[in-house]
């Protein structure tokens, strides 16, 4: 049942991935991508880790757990559209300004 | 130990039970804890025109719920209650101790004063905004602080991180906006640590709750990976020493009320489940991490204190001795005796309080001066007695002088310390001591010069003043009476028996 | 720039870490899916994911509409927003989305009716309705003022308001919060669902919008 | 049954090494119009990757609000972001905007 890790390690993969891109780019809008990634990523570590044991159907909770993940995932995303709008009317930037490590 | 409250007496036999014990006794306090400030929120988003004194009015509900939780837990010890009946394993379970009984009691308390005094800080639009989320946030920390369901917490901690972000936002002007900004990417990366961590431990170990877990957890790697994810994620919702940088601008720029209840709640809910987490899920952690973690906790109260002391402005001022403050909590980790435990708390709780006055005064001296420059606060302080007094009562407790809860704590901390005979962390608590007064000391020094007051200065409600002196007030009360607090500590012994 | 010299390896460590944890996590000693199993008959909905979402784990679920709500009011509260430009809606858009409204929203009812015993529910119903809501805003349909204020507030609260009156409804007649008497469960969940579907809808599309109707750029 | 198991790996391996492909590119694209779109696909992906694991509620789930509302929303903040910016009269705001976009990629 080794396509269960394959998932899993994709997940992880996309976890680091996204946390490199927050890291990286300056660019608002490129965060809240990440950050969406990055959750993607986590969700698919839950899902796959759920269906290791072959036969009986794949363990629900974990389902559950992703399911309300992505509606918490996209009212925060929203939330940050919002406010990256609000902080560039404000600034005219879209970047935080002193990009000290954030 | 008999709880001083006429209720509570020890001998009251079962048979004739007083018709005020039986609703005392019969009313799940812990889940209407929750759900009164949820239906107070909605309530208040539905009939914006009231929100003011629906918001009081649930402040106070609270207060008296936690009376009736206290009662409760003294009779009947901790208490663990299956929400929807279906068992800890299936179902998710809430569960109320000493610890968490605590932190609820101190959400109530710097609930209510906060609640008092933003009723006459915000104007009318800014107010019908502030009541809803500010009855969330209060719901969410209520939720965060009895569950035992370690996904529940991070749906809790989301909740909490998406209102503390919209309340910090409600300030206008770019420097709110950007640190409200960047403290929601923040508390976004830490929720999303804390996730996978969480996702770790259920594949683990095929269980959500906390008791469960504490009995299966065995050391292997993805239990080492799952602890330093959640720690991780935590320590940065936290702000300890090197993740801190987002802390002082987003508690600097946000309005008065909200860097209070920022500075006293928000940040000690995610050390509470890190405090939760260590107790029960991760002692098979060993002493490295411990360490680490004192290390940490040090280098924070050193840094936070030189850094308030560079401060030009107030707000920033006060902002960096939170993260100097919560250093503190961390030393309790190396010790890790139940004395150095109920030190942390007892400082948690102390410093709480006396932030949320700190921050409250140094709202009312932005208000009436327009400024908030430490440099020429002469002026405006002169007029202002009460809150200049508060601050200095909250100063008290800040550096841990006698009369004050701060000191209680300190002294817990250096007791456990030398016990211990790591008497180093014991050194830390005395220098941090003495920055905190050099720091607080340097805004207090203008209430002693001979300035003239400016006539331009703006009046400030005296309801905004009276709040941070009677916040500063329990501080010192909570010196003096320090064993009743700690006797609520012990109720369940979230600390393992022990001196 | 020289703090990326560095970032890259710590990332790559944090990938060989985490993927070696993943690859060695020890098999759960006893499945909780099997417990999950012998209280399903209790749960009134056969979906397992509908089960574990509304009725074991509900309290979860409850937070969770919270949180939509919460999120709805952090952008009402920066509000605001210049309003989705006016622009007359192109002859494809419009007819396209008279057609497509209407399936949208029979599906969405579908959705919300087959999620007790197949793959379906309340947060993907109220998504298609979310949708709908979208096309509609798109074609420069705004909700009529004398209904954007009250009722508005009343179709955004129903999702967590039904959900907590349910709740301290069978915490008077039931003795637990949040229990539902197996031979009613399903009728209850059912009810709950089609509140929480209307209420995410409608916070979805406005959170689309960005600012509370009315007031739309002060 | 052998072919069988060799088709699954390599359908797998086809999809895993699309999905972080798609995430790669849509993080590291220098436009931000052509990030949103590369996300939205790699969110509609991502739903056969639910399907895959037998979760069919969370593939619903995924393309309805991860693809769906979350790229509906990331265009309409997108679309609001360039008014934002043009709509500012003085021509130096418009000259930092392009200045901003063209020194986009990762220093």
């Amino acid at each position: 049942m080794s396509y269960v890790y394959l998932y899993a390690l994709l997940g992880v993969g996309l976890f680091v991935l996204g946390l490199n891109a927050l890291i990286v780019h300056a660019h608002l809008m490129r965060k809240i991508l990440a950050v969406n990634v990055m959750s993607t990523g986590v969700f698919l570590v839950l899902v796959a880790l759920s269906s290791r044991n072959e036969g009986i159907l794949p363990d629900p909770v974990p389902h559950a757990m992703v399911i309300t993940g992505i509606v918490v995932s996209v009212s925060a995303t929203a939330l940050a559209l919002i406010l990256m709008l609000k902080l560039n009317r404000a600034t005219g930037k879209n970047e935080l300004p002193d990009r000290s490590r954030d | 130990m008999n709880f001083p409250t006429g209720a509570g007496t020890d001998h009251c036999k079962r048979m004739k039970l007083l018709p005020m014990e039986l609703i005392l006794g019969e009313v799940p306090w812990i889940v209407v804890l929750i759900i009164l400030p949820l239906t107070g929120g909605m309530a208040c988003f539905l009939f914006p025109t009231i929100s003011k004194s629906l918001g009081l009015l649930t402040s106070l509900a609270v207060i008296s719920c936690v009376w009736g939780l206290g009662w409760q837990l003294e009779e009947d010890g901790a208490q663990r209650y299956a929400i929807g009946g279906w068992g800890a394993p299936l179902g998710i379970d809430l569960y109320a101790d000493g610890l968490s009984l605590v932190m609820v009691a101190v959400a109530a308390l710097v609930g209510l004063g906060i609640s008092v005094y933003s009723s006459s800080y915000f104007r009318r639009d800014k107010a019908n905004h502030f009541w809803p989320l500010w009855l969330f946030l209060c719901g969410a920390l209520n939720a965060l602080f009895l569950s035992s369901d370690i996904f529940n917490l991070y749906v809790t901690l989301e909740l909490l991180g998406l209102t503390a972000v919209a309340l910090v936002a409600l300030a206008d002007g770019s420097e709110a906006l950007t640190s409200a900004m960047r403290y929601l990417l923040i508390n976004l990366m830490g929720s999303l640590f804390y996730l996978l961590g969480v996702a770790f431990l259920y594949h683990s170990f095929g269980s959500l709750d906390i008791a469960i877990l504490a009995q299966r957890v065995e050391p292997s790697p993805a239990v080492w990976a799952a602890v330093g994810l959640i720690s991780a994620g935590l320590l940065l919702k936290t702000a300890l020493f090197p993740m801190h940088f987002w802390l002082p601008a987003a508690h600097a720029s946000a309005p008065a009320p909200v860097s209070a209840l920022l500075s006293a709640l928000v940040v000690k809910a995610s050390f509470y489940i890190l405090l939760r987490m260590w107790l029960e899920i991760f002692p098979i952690v060993g002493i490295s991490f411990a360490q680490l973690l004192g290390l940490l906790g040090s280098a924070a109260v050193l840094w936070g204190g030189i850094q308030a002391l560079r401060q030009t402005r107030l707000k920033l001022l006060v902002a960096y001795s939170t993260v100097s403050q919560l250093g503190y909590l961390f030393l309790a980790f190396p010790l890790g005796m139940s004395i150095a435990w109920k030190g942390a708390l007892y400082m948690l709780l102390s410093h709480a309080v006396a932030k949320a006055a700190m921050f409250m005064a140094a709202g009312n001296i932005l208000a009436a001066g327009g400024h908030d420059r430490i440099a020429d606060l002469s002026s405006i302080t002169q007029r202002l007695p009460l809150t200049l007094t508060a601050f200095s009562l909250a100063g008290i407790s800040i550096m841990g002088l006698p009369p004050s809860g701060g000191f209680i704590a300190k002294w817990l901390l250096l007791e456990a310390s030398i016990q211990s005979g790591q008497w180093w962390w014991g050194a830390i608590l005395l220098l941090g001591g003495l920055l905190a007064a050099a720091y607080v000391f340097r805004v207090v020094s203008h209430v002693f010069t001979q300035a003239e007051a400016t006539h331009e200065a703006r009046e400030v409600p005296a309801r905004m003043e009276w709040t941070a002196l009677v916040l500063a007030l329990v501080v010192i009360f909570l010196g003096v009476f320090a064993s009743w607090p700690l006797a609520m500590m012990e109720i369940g012994s979230p600390f393992g028996g022990g001196s | 720039m020289d703090r990326n010299r560095w970032l890259l390896p710590l990332l790559l460590m944090l990938f060989v870490g985490l993927g070696y944890a993943v690859l060695s996590i020890p098999e759960p000693v006893e499945g909780l899916p099997k417990m999950l199993v012998d209280n399903m008959e209790l749960g009134g909905v056969s979906n397992p994911v509908t089960a574990v979402l509304l009725n074991f784990r509900g309290y979860d679920t409850l937070l969770e509409m919270g949180v939509l709500l919460v999120a709805l009011l952090g952008v009402w509260s920066l509000g605001g927003m210049p309003d989705y430009h006016e622009s007359s809606p192109g002859l494809v858009l419009d007819i396209m989305s008279r057609q497509l409204v209407p399936v949208l929203i029979i599906v969405a009812g579908y959705l919300l009716w087959v999620g007790a015993d197949a793959p379906g529910g309340a947060f993907q119903a109220g998504a298609l309705l979310g949708a709908a809501g979208v096309l509609l805003l798109l074609c420069g349909w705004r909700i009529g003022n004398k209904c954007s204020g009250l009722p508005l507030r009343i179709l955004i609260v129903l999702g967590l308001g039904m959900f907590v009156m349910a709740g301290t409804g069978l915490l008077l007649i039931e003795g637990e919060f949040l229990q539902y008497p197996p031979p009613v469960a399903s009728e209850l969940i059912l009810i709950i669902e089609a509140a929480a579907t209307l209420s995410i809808g409608t916070t979805l599309a406005a959170m689309f919008l960005g600012s509370r109707p009315g007031e739309a750029d002060k | 049954m052998e072919a069988l198991t060799i088709l699954n790996w390599a359908l797998d391996g086809l999809l895993g090494v699309s999905l972080f492909s798609l995430a790669w590119l849509a993080l590291a694209s220098p436009d931000i119009f052509k990030a949103i779109v590369l996300f939205i696909s790699f969110g509609l992906l991502m739903a056969l990757a639910w399907v895959r694991l037998n979760a069919p509620d969370i593939a619903l789930a995924e393309a309805a609000i991860g693809a769906g509302l979350t790229g509906a929303l990331l265009l309409a903040a997108f679309a609001r972001l360039k008014d934002n910016s043009t709509s500012v009269s003085d021509g130096e705001e418009i000259k930092s905007h392009m200045h901003h976009d063209s020194n986009e990629l990762p220093k």
